[in-house]
């Protein structure tokens, strides 16, 4: 059966990604929320995972309101980066996987998940960002990963409870799996942002310490949470707060976790900035 | 979840609004192409024809009106792609839309984590 | 709250669409199919529904496997025909309704089914055949139509539990919506029927008039089936019985069902052709 | 869904089968727009190495043999669009992988109902 190590929560703005390409890592703006990545990116380097299965939020890049998909989850061996319109550097494609996609699609469908199946899709920034930030220089190669795109752009999204219950599912499949690989998940986004409207620019400090405090032992409680509630006390944009809980529940049926990380930073563009890595008994301890 | 409620200074981007939004975004998600950008520089008018949006739509688009944009269906994620095409940033819109200069909206920002 | 007057469950060969734009319905190939039609327009006739909710299944006109959804809804004001590859004369637009489209939209999410939404889709035979045999000379353009499609062509599918399941919800939304309107839903499509493999042809007459026996009073049974059970039973293509499910669903919450007709004829093209009606307690009975 | 299970003359088209196929289905899917069909027909082998099918997709392609293509990875739902260029019904298709004649097929459809 495939393992999986652990679970990465962690910002995707855009923004990281310039200030990478410029280098501004240490300037001034930028050094209080890049010097919390070495420790992660240590973890990774030692333990070495196959796949990455990364839940993140298109923003308009592969999705339009034609056609436009609750959860959608990836199964090709190659996913392409674009332009997004605002000019961000386009980037090395990112490697896919279809054996354990396949596997994962099966389960979700048996288990009444009514996703759609891509076997050819552009990555945005929301998966781009986050595999930049853990393997600097686009050194991510090496690793396959399975995207999966949940809706939090148009209402109605799936519900924080559902999008749990889906992580909770893939968990489930990925131990299921006959190879023997080693799996990190990431849930990506948030936390508390709004672009949009004259409440623009909110930002909700204690609601992110209390959900990066809740996620790791009572995700539960935040599954109780409307999306309506997220709105609310996250933003507009909140709502990326639900591919941390699909992260966290991949975790679920596992073993004993240990938080080896948390920080928070804010703002980085217009967000709070949330960074955390939960593991294991699967993970190599040393 | 319940759709009447209202939070202030939101616009919720719902079903109904995706629908009185669809040519505006469907324009905006066409700037992902530089090309598109392009033809939209050279020619606003001819754009906003080709992609059939409203007379309400063309006016906020001329007016550069990122609430009234909103209002009359755009989604942030696409409008975003048009603000680009400006030079703006997020922050920029955020001060645009708040009546903040960008600096204002930037120590708005900052202000949050003193918590 | 809008009322739903009944499901009509039928085939939707694209053969069937050649056949009436050649008026070849008295040819005596097609004549004993084409008469069981004529009971089922008229009470069509007396009930003037305002709209038509249709399950169907795409054939690769619309969607490919980039981006195949498990499940999709319209949410458009119309809804393009298109050539499909070989030939089928292109039809008038047909028209589509969003304000009861957004409202099942939302309940379905609500109610953690993971639907795409599609406010822009091309609708292939599956969909346009049965309106056509509804409403001959495509006189169909004033129902308002929100169209569903279901996967039936690459496994996994969703389980013919789920897409009866979805009927039940849809109905549910159905019925609660503010509205007044007269609703009729069909399910298209089946039944046994094979195309490709060396078991080409296969129809099975019993399987089918079982399936038609069942649904009426007992779809719980058929719900039991799996996909693997339809494809053997049935034939590859015979898993378009969940859209006679799904069809069916919706009528599950509603009053006592009247069958106001059953019909079966094979073979039309390559398979064994129902046709059926079911009517609730809110017809229009005289 | 037992997927290990098969059915004796039918080629499951599940998800492994959709990665193989996937060159091939994406070419018979242009046969939508009449535009791709007669580039198709002006000349098969730069259309198939437009859509870069493997080197047996081509070979089972050249020599009509549907239920290769089947094996190959074929989707019946786009091979039809193929068939359909070739100026093939569903009942040519069904000899062909039957090793029938269509009429012989034909009459083995009506058969069926005569139970
Ligand atoms: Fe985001
Ligand atoms: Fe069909």
């Amino acid at each position: 059966m495939a393992h999986i190590l652990g679970g990465i929560a962690t910002s995707h703005i855009p923004a990281i990604g310039v200030a990478m390409d410029k280098g501004l890592e240490q300037a001034p703006y930028w050094k209080g929320f890049f010097d919390a990545y070495p420790p992660v990116r240590q973890w990774l380097y030692a333990q070495q995972p196959d796949i990455a299965v990364i839940f993140y939020n298109d923003h308009g890049l592969e999705f339009f309101h034609d056609r436009k998909p609750t959860f959608a989850i990836g199964a090709a061996d190659k996913y392409e980066n674009a332009d997004e319109g605002w000019g961000i550097a386009e980037i090395p494609p990112v490697t896919g996987e279809t054996q354990l996609s396949w596997h994962i699609i099966n389960e979700l469908i048996d288990n009444d998940f009514d996703i759609t199946v891509c076997q050819e899709m552009k990555v945005d920034h929301g998966l781009t960002v986050p595999l930049t930030l853990m393997w600097p220089g686009h050194q991510y190669g090496h690793i396959k990963v399975i995207p999966i795109a949940i809706n939090c752009e148009r209402h109605p999204m799936p519900k924080p409870s559902r999008c749990y219950d889906l992580g909770k599912a893939i968990g489930e499949a990925i131990r299921s799996f006959s190879g023997d690989q080693n799996v990190v998940v990431f849930g990506t986004g948030g936390l508390s942002h709004q672009l949009d409207g004259q409440r623009a620019g909110f930002i909700n400090k204690p609601f992110d310490l209390y959900c990066m405090e809740k996620i790791v032992d009572e995700p539960e409680v935040l599954t109780k949470l409307s999306n309506y509630d997220l709105v609310e006390k996250g933003g507009s944009q909140g709502v990326e707060l639900n591919m941390w809980l699909a992260m966290r529940g991949t975790l679920q049926g596992a073993s004993q976790l240990t938080e080896l990380h948390r920080s928070y930073h804010l703002p980085i563009s217009n967000t709070g900035a949330g960074l955390q890595l939960l593991a294991t008994e699967e993970a190599v301890t040393n | 979840m319940n759709h009447s409620l209202q939070i202030p200074g939101n616009i919720l981007f719902d079903g109904p609004m995706a629908t009185k939004g669809y040519p505006l975004n469907k324009m905006c998600f066409s700037f992902n192409q530089a090309e598109s950008r392009a033809e939209f520089l050279a020619d606003e008018e001819a754009y906003y024809e080709k992609f059939n949006l409203s007379e309400a739509q063309r006016q906020v688009m001329r007016d550069r009106d990122v609430i009234a944009m909103l209002e009359t269906g755009g989604s942030i994620y696409y409008l975003a792609k048009f603000a680009g095409i400006l030079g703006l940033n997020v922050q920029d819109v955020g001060g645009l839309q708040t009546g903040m200069t960008t600096e204002e909206f930037k120590a708005f920002l900052v202000k949050q984590g003193e918590v």
